[in-house]
């Protein structure tokens, strides 16, 4: 069986509403354990999301995108984008 | 102004001078949070009265814990150790010395054992051992000429082991250092010729000797000149306050320059005619500046040659052709000499024959040059002598010096042409 | 209601000392040159300004340039522009505002209003079709922006004041029009410094009419069709605000954390759009014509106030370590009323609060506790005690106190909220702004940090990707339209639209002169052309447009050099030099004289960054 | 010799100058029984290989170096201070050696004071609490450009001074290893503030002869090593001789009250962030030129040493003082291609000048008159001659 | 403010000149020892120290020593390079290696090494100037004339030290200083 690793997904701009999790807390957001080596994608379909590509991911200060592999202890913030000014 | 290869300089002390400096001292005691000083002085001084304007200048803002003014003409191990035990029963807090050299050496002593505790004075002696700040400590020098306000080194005899023991550290230099001319004003005339004449030859050694550096090097400019212009004033009329302050200045310029750029043959020879017959150092150097000038010319002739634009002044170096410069100089010294001695009513000598004790009797008999000789070359300020001195050297300029007579330039050895700095 | 074609060409030049009035005509090779707006304006002064006067005295001069699409219906055409020098910077400033004032102007027939002088009693103006009238202002001299523009709204549709802080010559004083502000560069302090409280337009006498009806509607209706489909435009602004960006930059690490220290903090999302729209249930307050909708009103424990913008959220929220949006806004409607830039107020309270922990000055402010904030912008509306320092802005307090290693400013603006050290293309863009620390110089941070377009940390592309959106920034500013509308221009034509991003990454990073030349800016020079009847070249016409665009940046950067500043200017605060981010662990800084001298290279300025000769001639700028 | 009725005169610094002197540090600090230093520096010096040179000169000594902070940039805070002082205490340094110029001598100075006196609250002292006591000893090894304020007894911290006899450096030391310049404008910026500083104390109203000894041998080193100089920064024992005058004129400067000409530098540079030096050169002809035009005299000591003792007895009494301002004016002149000449090519706003000149006269403490001030700079603004 | 990076530092040692100086004193030391017997002017001086003369002359902090004194019988000895366990009268310090090796290579002479503080001396100064001047004879025999006349104040004259008395007072010194 993989080697189980947990990783932290936070989501904003009113995504939680659409997948309607209960008591979402937007500091601490949604832990899941996932085998080692998945991908961002898998992830995010695991955690009910559908429509990937109308949202910007971040991973420790970097935007990152659907497929790129995640690590022990990621911290993956999901939000719609925005231009900024 | 030449830059030479290497050169260290340092002179860590805070001159106050002006008419009414020591009015100064409640203030700077208290800048430096001490309340109890100790003033270390010799009978001389007190004869003269001078202690009474300290005390009375500074006021009743001081309470003086003790005046220690038996110290001898050479400062002594066993008065160190005295003093330093009054220090401690009155629980002084620091030093003031007034007075010329003995008392200024003795006060060191005594500011080492104080600050540092103990009594055996032997494991501070050498260079460089005392390693931590001392006690505050003031000088105010009465003798406009030894400089020794500026000197960080002490020397005090031993006399039951015989050995005169050398204290070299940068902690030695006082504080602050007072110039004021009340403290000179009743110095007699023959004495302000022989200290005046001691500052000067301070700063023509420090000129040309290998220490030579550049700080040095204008402090003497203007030591010379401040002599030059200012000691037969102050020998003629010894009241006049003006005089009394510029050779108060020029004095301790001139320990400021030589006690960095330390001095040559011309000290050699008068600390040993010092220590073998017992004359004030200020008559040998007199002598001697005119012979050690001859003596390194052909080492330093440029050099020497520009101490004659202070000493005469712009007129008389512009008319002087650069070859003769050197000569003019040494004809003004022993001018100088001449001058002083028909000022001094003969008191000031002029040669060697020519230094009487007090009641009259030649202090320096021919016999005694051999063993000056001897103790001039173990001086360690040959070293500084940009020529050699040996022996049979030494005995061609104390013959000269005894008679009066100027060296003659062929008699002189003459080492590799030009010094390199 | 006569009918204006395109445009009329009428300017007004007032002198407050004279209390006269001069109608003049905009020189016809002007309006193609520098296209209007912050162009026209800058040109403007050019002509009539020599450099060294001083920006409090009454020989400095304020143009209000209004722009050809105004009143035409164009999206997002409702702001005007002012040009000033700087008493905070001592160089050249220019501000849009999204006030009614702006309208009123235009419908009242005039394109550009110039104000010289200085009135010997507090005055306010009234403009109408026929000419200007100088009134007294003794009655609203002292009161705040928002009673003072209640009174003025009496006498026409739009109107501009300033406040207390304006009158009392704060470095950073702005200018009210309903509740948009003129904000940066201190041009409410020389409004105050010519004793001039406020002006009114009385509008609604002139219907602005396209020349060309047809190419304009087609142009326009594309220009809709962009703003509704993008999701930018459409989606996080319309629903959110300018907040929307609080959660990105958060994660992107760009957030002012504790003056600049920080990168992100944990707390940031309860001041994020998101949670604000939810708590204060906001509805639609924004400037008039506008297609986005980003500005927003909630009700805040009763009381109905606006939202304010990231800006302000970014520089006296998270930079102070203050995550209760309620207090903020408490914050933003006190600048408000006082007439004070939120974002210099936010960068000097931060310095003010490093310095007291640091024992430079003493007073009670301290990071994350909002006591004392209120007190302070009072002290410094009103300059007393330790506000009348902070009142000169933190370059000037910096030097006076110290501490100059952690004011952050260029130039002695401050720094809008985003960190450069998370984006530094933007580092370069910061310091080469023409006004000092502005963030919309060159909207590099929302290639690198938000889309993902550019890597964050390369260098080697980024010199001509500043200069390249510095000269389409400033021409869009020239025409005038807001600046938000760029994500529709520039995201949604086919192009860009179907290439996947990590495909646009990879081109900026390797071939950017290729990728940015590709870009289809068109939709804008098509407005323009339309508006004033000539006749639109497809790819060429886009190319002249840019080409202004440079001719605009050039000339402000040209002005600027008269006043003193050259390469010792273009900086960054010593934070960003030295300094990594808290939340990074590789410390990344800016690596500033890496970019510069290409930058300058390719500006065409010479090693010390003032513009050489022949750059001048090529953009046909003339040396006076 | 005039000698003033009062006057006071203190250089606690021991020069050490020439070959292999940084060999002696060591020595130094055993005499002050230290014998681990905590060495500030800039970034920019530890980059171009100079602290190697300095780390090499203490091989085979009992000294180790308990840090090298080298992140001074150009500017001394507070923050820089405290955690220079928090790695002095860390690793249980005895002494400070600061290697370098203005910012890195001011922060060691600062960190002297922190950990001398055992505090953490700088600006109390900055605020009238006296400093009491001698702090640790502090070594300073200047390199290839030099602020003018390394020696003097003021640091300057967040833009605030203080002056006390307690900040002196006990020890300067001058290497030939060190002091070459890197550029022409670095050796151009320190002469010009080095000749500020020397002529402001040559000239000064209280002549004592100690500042003058100092400002003499200064002068003479830069009359006779400037021009060369500038032509050649990286030559040895010319930037050794410029570096001999840039330590005499600072401690020349530290005696005597500060020039219009420092006073006036300092304001301006204040408010335009364009270096002090710059400044100095285009203040100093114009005061020069003040002085000449209320009559107030120009001692000849000036001249006497630029010129050296053969060519100033060569000219007649009557005009040496005169032939001493045209020497300053001559040697300023080497300055051509690097300095502007006048304030309006700097590009400084004239409506400044006015609070500039209020701020320096009250800094000089009413000595100089706010009229006196604003007149030399409006002169200097335009180059109109007087 | 992590103080890890900036590490403490220990400047290590400089062996090449560490070597070459100790070589030096050694071959000093022996010279002088050969000289004692060979010249009578540095017999002179030599009889006039007291019994119990030991000298020696050491690089600070730690470097290479050098230790010439009198032996039982008042011979002057080249006594090895440990000072430990022998009572020194006089030390000679060079104040750094760098100076040691400035005066080794010739590039200063004794004198201006002197003047240039390279040295501290401390016991009795006249027997150390005694010991200077024993320097310079022995340097006038180890090395050619164009070195010493740098090294020296003022090489002897022809009537000093005839050309004869040099040469062969050379050869006996190199023959005993290199012979154990």
């Amino acid at each position: 069986m993989a080697q189980m690793i947990t990783v932290r997904i936070k989501f904003f701009s009113g995504i939680d509403k659409e997948l309607k999790l209960e008591n979402y807390d937007p500091s601490k957001g949604m832990s899941l354990s996932i085998p080692s080596g998945k991908r961002l994608k898998w992830a995010l379909k695991h955690a009910g999301l559908t429509d990937f590509s109308s949202y910007a991911y971040f991973r420790s200060g970097e935007r990152i995108s659907t497929w790129s592999k995640l690590k022990q202890g990621d911290e993956v913030s999901c939000l719609k984008p925005s231009g900024g000014g | 102004m030449i830059l030479p290869s290497y050169y260290e300089y340092c002179c860590r002390v805070k001159t106050i001078s002006g008419y009414k400096a020591l009015e100064q001292i409640p203030a700077m005691l208290e800048s430096m949070h001490v309340k109890k000083p100790m003033i270390i002085t010799d009978k001389g001084v007190v004869g003269a009265g001078l202690i009474g304007i300290v005390k009375k200048a500074m006021g009743a803002k001081v309470k003086i814990g003790v005046t220690y003014d038996s110290v001898p003409v050479d400062s002594e191990y066993k008065v160190v150790n005295e003093a330093a035990e009054i220090y401690r029963k009155k629980g002084c807090d620091s030093l003031i010395a007034v007075g010329g050299g003995s008392a200024i050496d003795t006060a060191k002593g005594v500011n080492i054992l104080v600050s540092l505790g103990g009594n055996n004075l032997l494991n501070y002696a050498g260079a460089h051992n005392i390693k931590q700040k001392l006690n505050p400590f003031i000088i105010i020098p009465t003798t406009s000429g030894t400089g020794s306000e500026m000197t960080n080194a002490a020397v005090i005899a031993n006399h039951d082991k015989n050995i005169k023991m050398l204290f070299a550290s940068y902690f030695l230099l006082p504080d602050i250092g007072i110039l004021d001319p009340r403290m000179t004003k009743t110095l007699p005339p023959f004495l302000t010729a022989l200290t005046g004449m001691d500052a000067l030859t301070h700063a023509c050694e420090a000129y040309f000797c290998l220490g030579k550096n550049p700080v040095s090097d204008s402090h003497a400019y203007l030591a010379i000149k401040g002599i030059s212009e200012n000691l037969l004033h102050a020998v003629k009329n010894p009241g006049d306050m003006k005089a009394r302050l510029a050779m108060a200045n020029a004095a301790t310029m001139a320990g400021a320059a030589f006690s960095n750029s330390t001095c040559g043959m011309v000290h050699g020879l008068g600390h040993s005619v010092g220590g073998v017959c017992r004359v004030p150092h200020g008559n040998c150097m007199a002598i001697f500046l005119p012979y050690g000038l001859e003596y390194n010319l052909h080492k330093c002739a440029d050099i020497i040659g520009e101490i004659l634009f202070p000493l005469a002044g712009p007129e008389v170096y512009n008319s002087t052709p650069k070859k003769e410069r050197p000569e003019r100089v040494i004809e003004l010294v022993r001018k100088m000499n001449q001058d002083l001695h028909d000022a001094t009513g003969g008191r000031h000598p002029r040669f060697l024959k020519e230094i009487l004790d007090r009641n009259g009797a030649q202090q320096v008999p021919k016999s005694a040059l051999p063993a000056i000789a001897k103790t001039t070359i173990g001086d360690g300020t040959l070293v500084y002598n940009p020529e050699e001195l040996t022996y049979d050297d030494a005995m061609l300029v104390l013959e000269h010096a005894w008679e009066g007579t100027p060296l003659n330039r062929k008699k002189i050895k003459k080492g590799r042409k030009k010094v390199k700095w | 209601m006569q009918e204006v074609i395109g445009t009329n060409n009428r300017m007004l030049e007032i002198d407050l000392t004279a209390k006269k009035f001069q109608v003049t005509e905009v020189d016809k090779k002007d309006r193609d040159l520098y296209l209007g707006g912050k162009g026209l304006g800058l040109k403007l002064l050019y002509d009539r300004m020599e450099p060294g006067l001083d920006p409090l005295g009454p020989d400095n001069m304020i143009a209000f340039t209004m722009g050809i699409l105004m009143g035409t219906g164009a999206p997002c055409s409702g702001r005007f522009e002012a040009i000033t020098k700087s008493p905070l910077t001592g160089a050249m400033v220019t501000g849009t505002c999204g006030g009614p004032f702006g309208m009123a102007v235009k419908t009242s027939g005039w394109d550009a209003i110039i104000v010289k002088g200085k009135c010997s009693a507090p005055t306010y103006l009234y403009i109408d079709s026929k000419g200007v009238q100088f009134k007294p202002a003794k009655g609203i001299w002292g009161k705040d922006t928002e009673a003072a523009q209640a009174a003025l709204l009496k006498e026409g549709a739009g109107a501009i004041v300033i406040g207390p802080a304006g009158e009392n010559l704060v470095k950073y004083a702005n200018i009210a029009s309903g509740h948009r502000f003129l904000g940066r560069g201190g041009i409410g302090a020389v409004m105050g410094s010519k004793n001039l409280k406020g002006i009114v337009a009385r509008g609604n006498e002139f219907k602005i009419v396209p020349a060309n009806k047809k190419k304009f509607a087609k142009a326009n209706k594309r220009f809709f069709k962009f703003i509704n489909k993008n999701p930018i435009t459409s989606g996080s602004y319309r629903s959110f605000g300018t907040n929307a960006n609080v959660n990105l930059s958060n994660a992107s690490g760009i957030l002012p954390v504790r003056n600049f220290t920080g990168g992100s903090h944990g707390e940031a999302h309860k001041i994020s759009g998101e949670t604000m729209a939810e708590r204060f249930h906001t509805k639609y307050d924004t400037c008039k014509p506008c297609a986005i909708l980003c500005g927003h009103r909630g009700t805040i424990n009763g009381k109905e106030h606006h939202i304010p913008e990231y800006e302000t959220i970014g520089l006296m929220g998270s930079n102070l370590e203050i995550f209760d949006p309620a207090q903020i806004v408490e914050w933003n409607e006190l600048c408000s009323k006082y007439g004070m830039d939120t974002i210099s107020t936010g960068g000097t309270l931060a310095w003010a609060m490093e310095a007291t922990e640091k024992g430079l000055i003493k007073t009670n402010l301290k990071f994350g506790s909002p006591s004392g904030v209120s007190e302070m912008i009072r002290d410094i509306a009103y300059r007393k005690g330790m506000g009348n320092d902070l009142a000169e802005g933190s370059r000037a307090a910096s030097k006076k106190y110290g501490g100059e290693d952690f004011a952050i400013h260029v130039k002695g603006l401050e720094m809008a909220a985003y960190d450069p050290r998370g984006c530094v293309g933007h580092g370069l863009s910061y310091a080469t702004a023409n006004r000092g620390a502005c963030h919309l110089s060159s909207v590099l941070f929302s290639l690198e940090a938000y889309l993902g377009m550019a890597s964050p940390y390369a260098t080697r592309w980024k010199p001509f990707m500043v200069k390249f959106m510095e000269n389409v920034l400033s021409a869009v500013n020239s025409l005038h339209i807001c600046l938000f509308t760029a994500y529709a221009v520039f995201l949604e034509p086919p192009l860009i639209k179907l290439t996947p991003v990590p495909l646009i990454k990879q081109l900026n990073q390797n071939l950017s002169l290729v990728a940015l030349n590709l870009m289809d800016v068109s939709l804008w020079p098509e407005l323009w052309h339309a508006v004033l009847g000539k006749t639109y070249i497809p790819y060429l016409g886009m190319l002249k447009f840019i080409k202004a665009g440079e001719r605009v940046h050039v000339l402000e950067r040209y002005m600027n050099t008269r006043e003193g500043i050259s390469r010792k200017d273009d900086t960054l605060p010593r934070r960003f030099l030295t300094e990594g981010r808290k939340c990074d662990q590789k410390e990344h800084t800016v690596p500033l004289e890496k970019m510069l001298g290409k930058y300058y290279r390719l500006r065409g300025y010479d090693a010390n960054g003032i513009p050489k000769k022949r750059t001048l001639k090529r953009l046909n700028i003339a040396i006076q | 010799m005039q000698i003033p009725d009062y006057y006071e005169f203190l250089n606690q610094a021991k020069i050490i100058s020439g070959k292999k002197a940084m060999e002696h540090i060591p020595f130094e600090l055993r005499g002050y029984d230290a014998q681990k230093p905590l060495v500030v520096t800039s970034r920019a010096l530890s980059e171009s290989g100079l602290i190697k040179k300095f780390i090499g000169a203490f091989k085979d000594s009992a000294v180790t170096l308990g840090g090298i902070f080298n992140d001074v940039r150009d500017y001394a805070g507070i923050g820089l201070a405290r955690d220079a002082a928090f790695l002095y205490r860390e690793r249980g340094c005895d002494s400070i050696i600061a290697v370098g110029n203005g910012p890195e001598v001011d922060v060691a100075k600062a960190v002297n004071i922190l950990v001398a006196e055992k505090t953490d609250d700088l600006f109390k002292y900055f605020e009238g609490t006296p400093l009491k006591r001698h702090l640790k000893p502090l070594i300073v090894v200047p390199a290839c450009c030099s602020s003018g304020m390394e020696f003097t007894n003021t640091v300057t911290v967040d833009n605030r001074s203080l002056t006390s006899n307690f900040l002196y450096p006990d020890l300067a030391v001058l290497d030939p290893r060190m002091t070459p310049a890197k550029s022409r404008d670095c050796v151009a910026e320190s002469t010009v503030i080095a000749m500020a500083h020397a002529v402001g104390a040559a000239l000064t109203d209280i002549h004592s002869p100690m500042i003058e000894a100092y400002a003499h041998s200064a002068l003479r080193y830069l009359g006779l090593h400037m021009t060369k100089g500038l032509k050649k920064p990286g030559h040895v024992e010319t930037s050794l001789a410029l570096h001999n005058a840039y330590a005499l004129a600072a401690l020349a400067f530290s005696n005597a009250p500060a020039g219009m000409v420092h006073l006036l530098a300092v304001e301006l540079a204040r408010a335009t962030d364009i270096s002090a030096g710059k400044f100095m050169r285009i203040l100093l002809p114009y005061k020069m030129a003040h002085m000449m035009h209320k009559k107030m005299k120009i001692r000849d000591e000036l001249f006497l040493a630029l010129a050296g003792y053969d060519e100033y007895a060569a000219t007649p009494a009557k005009d040496r003082s005169r032939a001493g301002v045209e020497r300053v004016l001559a040697l300023l002149a080497g300055l051509k291609g690097m300095m502007p000449e006048t304030m309006k090519d700097l590009k400084v706003p004239k409506y400044k000048l006015g609070d500039i000149a209020k701020a320096a006269s009250a800094r000089s403490g009413k000595r100089y008159s706010e009229a006196d001030c604003k007149t030399v700079l409006e002169h200097a603004w335009e180059g109109r001659a007087f | 403010m992590n103080i890890n990076n900036y590490p403490e530092i220990k400047a290590g040692k400089d062996f090449i000149s560490k070597i070459y100086v100790a070589i030096m004193l050694w071959i000093v030391g022996r010279a002088i020892q050969a000289a004692s017997r060979v010249d009578k002017e540095v017999k002179k001086e030599f009889a006039e120290f007291p019994a119990d003369f030991m000298m020696c002359m050491s690089i600070l902090p730690f470097g290479p020593h050098m230790v010439v004194g009198k032996d039982k019988n008042g011979k002057v000895k080249y006594m090895g390079w440990n000072p430990q366990g022998k009572k020194i009268t006089l030390t000679m310090n060079i104040k750094s290696m760098a100076a040691a090796m400035q005066v080794f290579t010739f590039q200063e002479s004794t004198t201006t090494a002197f003047a240039h503080d390279r040295f501290t001396v401390d016991g009795d100064i006249v027997q150390g100037l005694a010991v200077v001047r024993v320097l310079n004879i022995v340097e006038v025999y180890l090395l050619p004339k164009i070195i010493t006349k740098l090294a020296v104040k003022r090489y002897p004259k022809w009537s000093e030290m005839s050309p004869l008395r040099k040469w062969v007072g050379r050869i006996i010194i190199y023959v005993r200083a290199f012979t154990f």
